[in-house]
């Protein structure tokens, strides 16, 4: 047992902290969110070509550098705190990880190698429009005949969907209900009958499109393992990607309680710092709890998801983790990020202060597979509802 | 204490339903529910047409005493008259500023002769105004005004040199009244003095401010020597707190039951959405909308409380000063579960590339509320030392 | 329209506020708390002969005062600040409430003269074992037969059920649920077949009892009104009884707030008083909140109530007001009580301080007759599935 | 990071799990569970001899350095340790201040001849110790000591004379550690001095304090010249403060997770009854008891995070600084959440006149842990000054 970064996992987050303060500035991030892509083509390059970053943990033998989930977990805390804007978490915490999870091996060897050595792009795609994070909310369908799969239906709230060259795509079989009848397919993003559609968020820095199928075929050998019962699959890929999007989190809580101490020591009102009244101070200190509590939260489910993807783990371990990573870190960084324009006061409600990006990211990621309130619903049905 | 409202109110009430029913139709169709916080820069000009509208039937300044031009409702039927405009959707009113604020503080403390000059205008939706209180770098500590008002007896002006922040409406504006320091020497809340001041003129320069919705309804106001007519203060010099912290007092008076109604209209809207996406059967957020619904109820109990004069205990002190931060935490609260009864769908925006949706706007907005007019902070510290005697914070012994 | 209390209110609520002090002081409360009955009975007396306040809301015609719920209100404020201990909660807001909502007139005729003119006391059980509040918790039986209407089971948290001399039962004939085949029975204390048991409790100034019935006969007179569909009638009483009980909140989370507010401008550390330390401020501004709201709710409630009483309005109205007083009074009682707790520190932790009595009577009466998330779920339902 | 334990770790714990299987059953089946938190005056008697029969086994003292001796355990061990010992139900230790305060502060801070004096006593059971740090009137301005000692040259004794309050165990204990005014002209955290006072002695009496819950944990303890040997001092004169804070920081240690696996059991608690009264079909409840489940969670990674001495941005400081106001709050909480899963039951006490249930005692004692130790005020102005480098209070211009 040791629940800290080792030396190399050190050198990784300082590396990503440097390499980002560089590339993911404040500048560069607006001018990310205010293009169509929403990213800048140049710093994917770089994430691809020079850090290669992309292939944290895809195995070595496919060309990656098979790093583990605490890694990866390290760089995104360090994109959150920058609001980095790439398609770093599509392509390696969905579709990365939906291929790992889920590909067959000769899957795996096509296409994470071609993200590997490429820089391809890739994501998920899988709820309807709605408000459900489960099973239920999968409404595109597939359609076994004698020429082959094909899939109907329109995806929404895919994170960049209007850009990644890869769709794993989440279906269920014509009548089945619930999650009963999901498959996963492999689909790349200019075959026939695929059109997308990029959506304004309020959220800029992180893009979302809506996807559309009509009769799209599926060569067999783009059918993911368990079609028809890969529920617990697809269920496996979304508790790495919420373990991803609370380290996003984390960086954000933490940050924005850094911007607001830096603030509030300068800021003077009634003849003296506005962080010496206790007000502001308390508040501080409630904050670095809970960004304390998210990383603690944070680190643990990616040593469990480390634990799983080396097949040492189980999938309800896994679940647990990320549900309590999840739930914890969208209201810490919700929390932190309210607070924080609170203090700031005025200044922090002009577009010009980074304050409502981080505002904003916090809200998007809260919602993102799923509130507190949905995973502690979750997390109840384990703790209250399981057969002993 | 009696709920029911008299035969005579309710008669009253009538012919307020109808007139809107009358005349909010037409062209104003459009710009029912439209023009509250957050998009009182949509409409514009149709709102300004429908003050003349409301002017002309003498729906301006009801509450107003009727020496003064204004129709000297009652208590009862001024919470009527609110309550049905704010019902049929009435837009944000574009004079808002000058009825609620600028009319009760030039009654209460101006000159026979600034009444006469600025009353009728703003009852006739002629004169729009804005206000110059809060100052960068001030933000809390409204005292700390720098913005100077220096006399200049050649041209028998006051000239106004400063800067103001917060502004709103101010591009709309005719007159801004503007809190300066007369006493170059003097600090904090002596020596300043309350001006009203023509925005049309050079030395007055109006820069928005981009806010986190995208949009712009406030904005910096920069004075350089604008001039002020001589007759043109509100007081004397140094009366300026005075004038200034009075009419803080009119934020809460009975335009508070519009507000809520407002608010009434806003929950209504979510209500609806729940009921269609099925976040009504998620438990969670049916806490959540029912602690709305109790909220509300209770800010307009409070409010009738208030206005019904509850003096016992010195409670009228009490349910008065917990408005602001009663309505600003509701409301911040109310954004919040606007986007958690949308789930996902709350982050698709209305149209590329940053046109926000209504509820959007009410999310990012409402977390201006409770820093305004005096933050959740400055209400509590205010609430602790007055209406609850707590000692002040003791002055640091060295700055 | 008018929100405020009447000159004759106002005096009523200053002639209970002195009598209360003269009575029910901090001694007197623990003497009463610790003895079998819960009451002190030479207070009872006064109340009943001097005050004559158990006959507030009794019709003038059959002895009473024929004052309205506002008044009502005023007094449980006051008791509510006091920690007053005496069955006027059980006898006037319980079963003089029950017997004005579904007694006949015979019922009502024969047992409010006898509560009005002898100081007889009553109390409502309805409850069995477990912590639902609603009409599923009924499952005391009523069985028809030739030789009359036959009692059988065990109510719980039956407050008073140990002292009271009027017993007013609901039960549900046999083999109804849910809402269905209820029916309210006066019963009195000494009928053959009822034998109570005085539980103690956390809260020691609100005494409960079980009360047992076994095959206790009811006289056919003492058959209320719509017996078998009593349901909407329980209901209705249950929500006077709850405008009432957040009269208690009401006057306690007043009360604790009055107490913290005096120890903190007194209490001096580091150098001055703690009350001018902006935590202690800043929680004291939200409790005063609380307070004056937990005011405005009731008040409007009790408005309601009366216009009930008075023929003029709907259940609905009074079951909106009722939970809404509820839910808010149960909330910021306990809230407020909390908050004393922690800002008097050490002292409020030990006996003789009286802190802990309104703490537990918060507590108490969060629970009693549903807590706000009871409350909540039932204005859901009105606000969300009501049919349009 | 790993989570994993190594293979000797594992045959530890196997190695402490069997013994306490073997050892906690007999006559000390009845203590299990019992004697923690608003619990410690049950079964005394019985808690002693466990306390012994621990000692034989060698399983007191586990942290302590092997040469002062203790076992000298791995921080992984540590944790197995009390890992095992929550988990099979051992009771609350009757010598905790003893091995958890005591030992440590002198280890760090003592002469020789008081490690040789004092240590041997408390591995084995022997001498019960309990603590004088706060005093009334003091409260959380803990340097604010006004009990005095003064060097008597006839007898070669110091005199302690005062009041100190929530000493708990006190009736039980055998020696007290108490700060004190060495230097009567001092103030403040200068002129203390920190004394090892034996409690059999006339000038010593304790007086039980009634707390809230009808029960008597806590202690008035005054002392009336009470003798203190002169080589019963820690450190010099004047030392008093950097002892008392060194000691503070060992509450912070490995039996932080033992305190969590009584927490987990309390949880588990609450949960089974849930389970069984229909609780855990109520959608607020099942949300909240998933909050307790996240906040224990999260509480022992914050604790690992600690222990593994995770120092990248300064955390070691921060994940331990926030320890008391992150566990305090979540105790206070789950009380709260058990008395709401009971429902009505709640209220029902075990016996009449009063004894409480064991989750009574639990709602009703954890409002305690808000406010000793340093309340969650005091616990946010150290975490804001400490950790974040926010500016201290100004000192008042006037006192």
């Amino acid at each position: 047992m040791e629940f800290r970064f080792s030396e190399e996992q050190q050198m990784i987050r300082d590396t990503a902290a440097s390499f980002l303060a560089e590339v993911s500035d404040s500048q560069a991030v607006r001018q990310a969110m205010a293009n169509g892509a929403g990213y800048d083509e140049s710093l994917w390059s770089r994430i691809t070509e020079e850090m290669f970053w992309h292939a944290v943990h895809i195995p070595e033998k496919l060309g990656g550098l098979d790093l583990g989930y605490v890694e990866l977990v390290a760089m995104l805390e360090q994109m959150g705190r920058c609001l980095t804007c790439s398609p770093f978490f599509s392509t390696v915490c969905l579709g990365v990880n939906a291929l790992r999870v889920a590909g067959t091996e000769a899957q795996q060897k096509k296409y994470l190698a071609q993200i590997a050595g490429e820089g391809r792009t890739a994501t998920l795609a899988w709820t309807g429009k709605g408000r459900r994070w489960d099973a239920k909310s999968i409404d595109t369908t597939y359609t076994l005949t004698k020429d082959g799969v094909f899939l109907d239906g329109r995806l929404h709230y895919v994170t960049d969907g209007h850009t990644a060259d890869l769709l794993i795509i989440a279906a269920r079989e014509n009548g089945s209900s619930g999650e009963q009848g999901i498959g996963l397919f492999i689909v790349p993003a200019g075959a026939g009958g695929v059109s997308s559609v990029a959506l304004p968020t309020m959220d800029q820095t992180r893009k979302q499109a809506t996807i559309s199928f009509d009769k799209v075929q599926v060569d067999a050998a783009d059918i993911m393992r368990d079609a028809g019962d890969a529920w617990p699959l697809l269920s496996q890929v979304l508790d790495l990607a919420r373990i991803a999007t609370a380290a996003d989190q984390t960086g954000g809580a933490e940050r924005v309680l850094e911007m607001t101490v830096d603030y509030i020591k300068e800021r003077r009102q009634f003849g003296r710092p506005v962080g010496s009244f206790q007000a502001m101070k308390h508040k501080a200190a409630d904050m670095m709890l809970r960004a304390e509590s998210a990383r603690s939260a944070l680190y643990y489910a990616a040593c469990v998801a480390d634990e799983y993807l080396a097949g040492r783990g189980t999938d309800v371990m896994l679940a647990e983790a990320a549900s309590i990573a999840k739930a914890y870190c969208s209201e810490a960084y919700f929390f932190n990020a309210g607070c924080a324009l609170q203090m700031h006061g005025g200044i922090g409600f002009t577009w010009e202060h980074d304050l409502h990006l981080y505002f904003k990211r916090a809200k998007s990621t809260q919602q993102y597979l799923g509130d507190a309130s949905f995973h502690r619903e979750r997390l109840a049905r384990m703790i209250l509802d399981a057969p002993t | 204490m009696r709920l029911a409202f008299s035969k005579d109110d309710e008669a009253f009430r009538e012919s307020i339903a109808s007139w809107l029913a009358e005349n909010l139709s037409g062209k104003f169709e459009k710009i029912r529910f439209r023009g509250g916080p957050g998009d009182e820069h949509m409409y514009f000009d149709e709102r300004r047409d429908w003050e003349y509208r409301l002017a002309d039937g003498g729906w301006t300044g009801v509450g107003w005493p009727k020496e003064h031009g204004g129709r000297g409702l009652s208590i009862e039927q001024q919470v009527i008259y609110h309550e049905e405009y704010a019902r049929a959707g009435g837009p944000g009113r574009v004079g808002h500023i000058g009825e609620g604020l600028t009319g009760p503080m030039l009654i209460a403390f101006g000159s026979a002769e600034q009444q006469q000059r600025f009353l009728p205008q703003i009852l006739a939706g002629k004169e729009l105004w804005c206000q110059g209180y809060s100052e960068p770098g001030a933000g809390s500590d409204l005292a700390n005004v720098r913005t100077k008002a220096v006399f200049d007896r050649d041209s028998d002006r006051w000239l106004i040199t400063g800067q103001k922040i917060w502004t709103s409406l101010a591009q709309e504006s005719d007159w801004c009244f503007v809190i300066a320091r007369t006493d170059p020497n003097s600090r904090g809340s002596r020596g300043l003095g309350f001006f009203l001041v023509p925005m049309d003129q050079p030395g007055v320069d109006i820069r928005p401010i981009r806010q986190l919705t995208g949009t712009s309804e406030f904005n910096e106001v920069f004075f350089d020597a604008a001039a002020c007519d001589a007759d043109c203060i509100v007081g004397e010099p140094g009366d300026g707190w005075k004038v200034a912290m009075g009419l803080l007092g009119f934020e809460r008076g009975v335009s508070t039951l519009g507000q809520q109604m407002l608010f009434q209209n806003e929950f209504n809207e979510i209500v609806a959405i729940a009921e269609e996406n099925g976040a009504a059967s998620d438990p969670t957020i049916r806490q959540r909308i029912a602690d709305a619904h109790i909220g509300l109820r209770i800010m307009r109990y409070n409010s009738m409380r208030t206005l019904s004069g509850d003096v016992g205990d010195g409670s009228l002190e009490k349910s008065a000063m917990i408005y602001k931060l009663y309505w600003s935490t509701w409301h911040r609260n109310l954004g919040n579960l606007a986007m958690d009864v949308l789930g996902p769908e709350a982050e698709i925006a209305e149209t590329a590339p940053y046109d926000l949706t209504r509820l959007q706007s009410l999310f990012l907005f409402t977390r201006a509320d409770t820093i305004y007019g005096g933050t959740n902070q400055i209400q509590r510290n205010i609430i602790a030392e007055r209406a609850l005697g707590l000692p002040r914070e003791p002055r640091p012994a060295t700055d």
